[in-house]
């Protein structure tokens, strides 16, 4: 993968894959009644079993565009087409079932009594039996790891816990994509990790490709496949996240800051001359390609070579 | 289903503070004074008149400055589904009895309903009225900035009703927004589709409930952060409105005297001139 | 829809100054109560102002029974925030909504005190049925039903006091077209009586102190 | 500075430097009405000139504390006194003018018409005239680097300026404290930098002492000059950053998790046995260990002496 600049006179997107394509995103624009844009001219793709995210600032169009995989919004310009169906021909009912969405505000999307009854939402509108609604909802809650809050109120949950009520929402009716807008914002890092692990759980044990809208691209060089720049309502760069997270050009253009681990090694590298070629992404290769190669600091500049 | 459940034919408070804070035609330079005198003289007019001529006269009046001052029409239009439905419920009813030439009759079991001209001149009348008063509060509402508007409910209201008033319509956008996203949310797990009222009932009823609980606690934390600033009470909204200009004074003094002359004739001329 | 509100037109300018008058000593009323309550009161202006924002915003949500339906919600402010702050929350509405088109500007006092009858009663039956009725849904849904069934009493005696202007029949025939509006109107009523038993029997469920149930 | 840890037995809590003392909550419990403990036997101070960072995962009592510090709530066992006057005695009005409390969510503490009026409100309960009051919001709007929002609608700022505008709000009150809860939760990397330079600038421009409350350990360490580490509702331990965030036994009762850079040096020093000794908590301390102290990774080993 290399980085693709989308040339914005370009009116068509190129495909990627269309065999493992999922969601196709064409050259999509949305204009809100109020004459504010969305989206403009936006060209994405999910593929099959891959997590992308989306990054950018806060109001940057990542939101809009998360409502318009799932039939919320439709582009009033440009087409998107999900598994095959085209949802400007007017084919976007059941949608819902084949992409889920979780929105920011856990708490302005639980809205049954209980949180068993909000799960078994989703099921029963898919048509199933109560029981059946019933066991699918279990289910969901075990594998976000909340088989304990079944019978209590949403209201009285954490933020990390409602959370996760609301992934096991989706959950249980078995999406072939999720997207989340922004899934770790708000909560501490012990939650934020297990959302984190849960994320990289939906792609490895189910299958589901998954689609995050975050500025945390801490989060995003950990679990993303692919990253894609959002600003002013387009993808305006995308690649895999050691292409992307090391152009440093890129990243402020999109108005971001580069993760931690890159700024390190940039750092390191510009202080102490270490190779530039080398990309780390996860702490973990940080630290070992630190070991491997001894900065040249005045002290020793001596011993090389 | 409709593709939001946030009604298209009721006004969006969002649009139209979005609309009056990007205008910047003569009509949003005015005084939000004058409109508001203005307004106040329309509606003594059509209370005072039914002279179709003229209510028609001021209607086309109103809409050819909406138009002017470059409003959306057809959104405007779309509003106006629930006055029109207001005044044809109670005057759609009381129209069918009333004495003149007949024009339709609909035999209803002992009864015979009967369409007469009168009727149909007093249902046209009514909604004209309706539709003017309409328009003009639209057209003052668009064109009027939120900073203008609010800084008029303080001076106008006494308190604590101003308090009310302002902090409603801030909160206002925000409550819309909750509303929407758990519309979203509902609709984005396939809820909307009607199987049973049961289920529909308590889904809605879900909501609104949750609607409300939510404005509580905002309340309560809104509460708190403006403790946290001394509050006593007075909150206030400090805009200077612009006062009338010499056009403004002239539209006054010239609607004023439209109303005297009504006033002056309606006891001479019995049932609008 | 579950309401009708009188649009401008309908009334003539004596009936309009009378109703508006009657409506701003209500206010009044009201406004004296709560300040002799004291200034620092300031929790309950939030409150109230809240509970404004959530009904109107509610109001323009299209509920798909029958059709289409909007709650009036004027009960449930009743019973949610009492008949005092209640009535301030009727003001701010019928101006927000005059302001709308729902209701003309000249009508606002004789909507404010269709309003403030069916916050009052529906008020008074929620909190008077708490000895015999322990259901919340119940109570609700008939505090909800008598406020609905009290505003439309309300109204039509408004209407045949003040009379539509333009219209020339005898009170007893404008009576008998007023009946058939009354029966409409109270078909929605039940609707709307068994939506606010549902929204209130949730918020029992999830927020019992927010229904005022554990104080005297 | 040494990591103190709280000792549950103990009945009072020995005091800094009473001489620099703003704020001391002395042993502070708070029962919520519904039985639920917001506070228990919190000790806690703050000193003139600091920055210091609660941090503790959600739930913790944080918040509860902050609302304690003007005088929101009072505490039903314990005492908090504030620039010397006690709350509990009964003194806790006008506690506001000295303590400015900045809540998380930022749109429900912009509640007036516009950004101007907002931060006049503090200073018009202040009984300043409207003239003065009006100066004093521009010149703190000014501060905070939002003078152009001036006119604008709060409901059409993004999250970022609504933060600056709520610190802006309080700032025109020209309190000695500010206590802020969780401040760059919710924004994008660029806003949530403005917001830590403006925090700093805070204490050295303005002489005021700030409070956050945040689970965001990286942004502690790099501002704050001390770190209280809440759980169930007590600071059960303190110290310089240096020394609590190496503390990985502590961090992990805490329910936390270290910061990006403790973590990269921690295990670069495991695995490529760097010196324990040194602490970095920036990251221009850590590049600079980092060229310092090269690894004993195999292939450097036979340059080593």
């Amino acid at each position: 993968m290399t980085i693709m600049r989308h040339d914005p006179d370009h009116l068509h997107c190129e495909h990627g894959d269309p065999s493992r394509e999922l969601i196709h995103v064409d050259c999509a624009s949305h204009t809100y009644p109020d004459g504010s844009v969305g989206i403009h001219e936006m060209c994405f793709h999910v593929l099959q079993d891959e997590i992308v995210a989306l990054c950018g600032p806060n109001g940057s169009g990542k939101s809009t565009l998360i409502e318009h995989l799932n039939g919320l919004l439709l582009p009033t310009q440009g087409d998107i087409v999900i598994n095959g169906r085209s949802v400007t021909r007017g084919e976007r009912e059941g949608l819902w079932k084949e992409v889920g969405v979780i929105f920011q505000r856990s708490e302005e999307q639980l809205f049954a009594p209980t949180v068993l009854d909000d799960v078994m939402f989703g099921p029963l509108n898919l048509g199933m039996a109560p029981d059946d609604a019933r066991a699918a909802a279990l289910e969901a809650l075990e594998a976000v790891g909340a088989a304990g809050l079944a019978g209590k109120l949403p209201n009285y949950l954490s933020g990390g816990q409602k959370r996760l009520v609301s992934i096991a929402g989706i959950l249980a009716m078995k999406p072939r994509i999720i997207a989340m807008d922004e899934p770790t914002s708000d909560l501490d890092p012990v939650h934020s990790a297990r959302i984190e692990s849960l994320i990289a759980d939906l792609k490895t044990r189910y299958g589901i490709s998954v689609v995050i809208a975050t500025h945390d691209l801490e989060l995003a060089a950990r679990i993303a496949d692919r990253i894609c720049l959002v600003k002013d309502g387009a993808v305006f760069a995308e690649g895999s996240p050691r292409e992307v997270f090391y152009d440093s050009a890129l990243i402020g253009e999109a108005g971001l800051k580069q993760p931690d681990t890159v700024m390190t090694w940039l750092e390191y590298c510009r202080s102490h001359g270490g190779p530039r070629e080398e990309r780390p992404v996860t702490r973990a290769e940080l630290v070992q390609l630190l070991g491997a190669h001894p900065g040249r600091e005045p002290e020793q500049k001596d011993r090389e070579p | 289903m409709s593709p939001s459940m946030i009604s298209e034919h009721i006004p969006d408070l969002d649009l139209i503070t979005s609309c009056a804070e990007r205008q910047d035609s003569v009509f949003s330079r005015a005084s939000p004074w004058t409109k508001l005198i203005l307004l106040i003289l329309v509606v003594l007019v059509i209370t005072l008149t039914a002279n179709l001529l003229v209510l028609s006269a001021i209607y086309i009046g109103i809409l050819v400055s909406c138009f002017a001052a470059g409003l959306p029409m057809r959104k405007i239009i779309a509003w106006y589904a629930m006055p029109v439905i207001f005044v044809l419920s109670l005057v759609g009813i009381l129209a069918w009895t009333e004495p003149g030439i007949a024009l339709i009759s609909i035999p209803l079991g002992g009864f015979v309903l009967t369409l007469t001209d009168q009727g149909v001149l007093l249902v046209v009348t009514l909604l004209l009225k309706a539709l003017i008063s309409v328009t003009f509060s639209l057209f003052f509402l668009m064109t009027t900035k939120y900073a203008h508007f609010s800084a008029m409910v303080s001076r106008i209201f006494p308190s604590p009703l101003d308090q009310v008033f302002l902090l409603a319509y801030r909160f206002l956008f925000l409550t819309l927004a909750m509303a929407a996203s758990l519309l979203k949310a509902v609709r984005s797990r396939g809820g909307g589709l009607i199987r049973s009222i049961r289920v529909q009932g308590r889904l809605f009823a879900g909501i609104f409930g949750l609607v409300f609980i939510r404005s509580f606690e905002r309340a309560e934390r809104v509460e708190k952060a403006m403790a946290a600033r001394g509050y006593n009470g007075s909150l206030s909204a400090h805009t200077k409105i612009p006062a009338p200009g010499i056009a403004g004074y002239f539209l006054i003094c010239a609607g004023c005297s439209a109303v005297l002359l009504l006033l002056w004739i309606s006891p001479h001329a019995a049932g609008g001139w | 829809m579950a309401h009708i509100h009188l649009e401008d037109g309908a009334f003539s300018l004596t009936w309009v100054l009378v109703w508006w008058l009657l409506a701003l000593v209500c206010i009044g009323i009201a406004l004296w109560i709560l300040r002799s309550k004291g200034r620092k009161d300031t929790g309950r202006i939030t409150l109230a102002a809240f509970v404004t924002a959530a009904a109107f915003a509610l109001f323009q949500v299209n509920i798909p029974l029958f059709g289409g339906v909007h709650l009036n919600l004027t009960p449930l402010v009743g019973i949610l925030a009492g008949p005092v702050l209640g009535s301030l929350v009727v003001l701010v509405i019928n101006i927000l909504s005059a302001a709308i088109g729902h209701g003309g500007w000249g009508l606002v006092g004789a909507n404010v005190l269709v309003n403030l009858a069916e916050v009052l009663v529906a008020f008074a039956v929620f909190r008077g049925s708490r000895t015999f009725l322990p259901d919340l849904f119940s109570r609700a849904g008939i505090a909800t039903f008598a406020g609905l069934f009290t505003g439309n009493l309300i109204m039509i005696g408004i209407i045949l006091v003040s009379g539509v202007q333009g219209v020339t029949q005898s009170p007893e025939q404008v009576l008998a077209g007023l009946s058939l509006i009354v029966a409409v109107n109270m078909g929605v009523a039940v609707i709307e009586a068994l939506l606010s038993g549902l929204i209130v029997r949730y918020i029992g469920n999830v927020r019992p102190d927010l229904l005022g149930e554990q104080k005297g």
